[in-house]
């Protein structure tokens, strides 16, 4: 079980290695990639940046939650911090169980919670030369 | 500035900037002294003077490295951080 | 989009890097490994065959199923037969899609449907020296 | 072996064996003349002559490597195969 923030390449191979258990059958890794386009703008690159202490304390509750809520062997998630290119893997779990609706279940549970509790923030450049803060800008009341 | 009718009873925080606040900021954390009692007084402080354009209801907070109540008692010492929207994934 | 019989190791990296889309944001793989016990039985080994021209065509299906009923960008399985070890990847899928959602729901549907419908069959050689075809068994009437 | 009094009507099939069917069979495909009519017809011959130990409705079939239905109509010249139940995954 665990939970990290990292400044360097995902590696996927390695981190899928580390899930591995004989008692296991199943293994579910989720990806996300860096898109070239977001809700309609062309992005050329973007920059992930973390509060990391508690980032890595709200991630570990989040692997223990699903541990705890599915029954799964083992599960990890590493989220990437600084700037990425297209194609780049800025977020990925993976997920080892003795049967495959609780891997996905759990995977599923830990990206959906990663994204609405872990404070990770991403900025955006776009071919128009602007730079935002995903889901700042709608919250501006002027 | 804050009132200067509660001058009494100030404290020192050390605050941390993530985000679009650090933009707004233009550091990514400072110390200060000041009179707020709860972390919502803190952020309409800091709001007003730096111009953040974030409402607080927009935002969580934590207080020492873990989430904390709007309505918190702040200690003196306390690290305050203000969360913007997060978009991780 | 593809669906194969495969009788040598499944590298699941080189099969990944098939799916690499520069619009996709999100990617979903399911491995079934072979597991070291199974209903309460000490597996030491297990083979796999498949009626293959059928099995391609009915795995074909499945994908296609799953891009017209999820959206997805693009999704693949293979699924190996011959002897396997305990650990190795018995199945492979992987999907790649705009959304996350849709990669979830469209890698379990694969998975699902391949155990489901797929002409392959699993013979367990147990420690107790006894083999068995699973799901064969249990079908006997006497 | 079959009814003698219908051997006006055989026709000569391929047939595929597989897993416990092919255990049972003791090989793994073969090619024999038949008045079986229908899958089911096939099935409840050699069934009968190899003491196969699935039920039919625990199996399906699939006539020229399609699925087809128990009652379809085969022609002679059909690779027949009986599918037991399936555990890929």
């Amino acid at each position: 079980m665990s939970f990290s923030i990292s400044d360097i390449p995902v590696d996927p191979t390695a981190l899928r290695a580390d899930l591995l258990h004989e008692a296991s059958g199943a293994y579910v890794s989720f990806e996300g990639w860096v898109r070239n386009h977001n809700e309609g703008q062309a992005v050329e690159a973007l920059e992930y940046s973390a509060y990391k202490p508690l980032a890595e304390k709200e991630g570990h509750r989040i692997i223990a939650e699903a541990i705890e809520r599915f029954g799964i062997e083992s599960a990890a998630c590493v989220h990437r911090i600084g700037p990425l290119s297209i194609g780049d893997i800025a977020v990925w779990v993976g997920v080892s169980s003795p049967h495959r609706g609780a891997a996905f279940d759990a995977c599923r549970y830990i990206i959906d919670e990663t994204k609405a509790r872990v404070p990770i923030w991403k900025r955006e450049h776009y071919q128009s030369g602007k730079t935002e803060w995903v889901n700042c800008h709608t919250e501006i009341k002027t | 500035m804050p009132d200067s009718g509660r001058e009494l009873l100030t404290m020192k925080f050390s605050i941390e900037y993530f985000a679009l606040l650090k933009d707004q900021r233009g550091c990514s954390s400072e110390t200060l002294e000041t009179d707020a009692a709860t972390p919502r007084d803190l952020y309409v402080q800091l709001a007003e003077q730096y111009a953040f354009s974030l409402p607080p209801e927009s935002l969580k907070v934590a207080v020492n490295e873990e989430f904390a109540d709007w309505n918190h008692s702040l200690n003196a010492g306390d690290t305050v951080v203000f969360i913007p929207p997060v978009a991780g994934g």
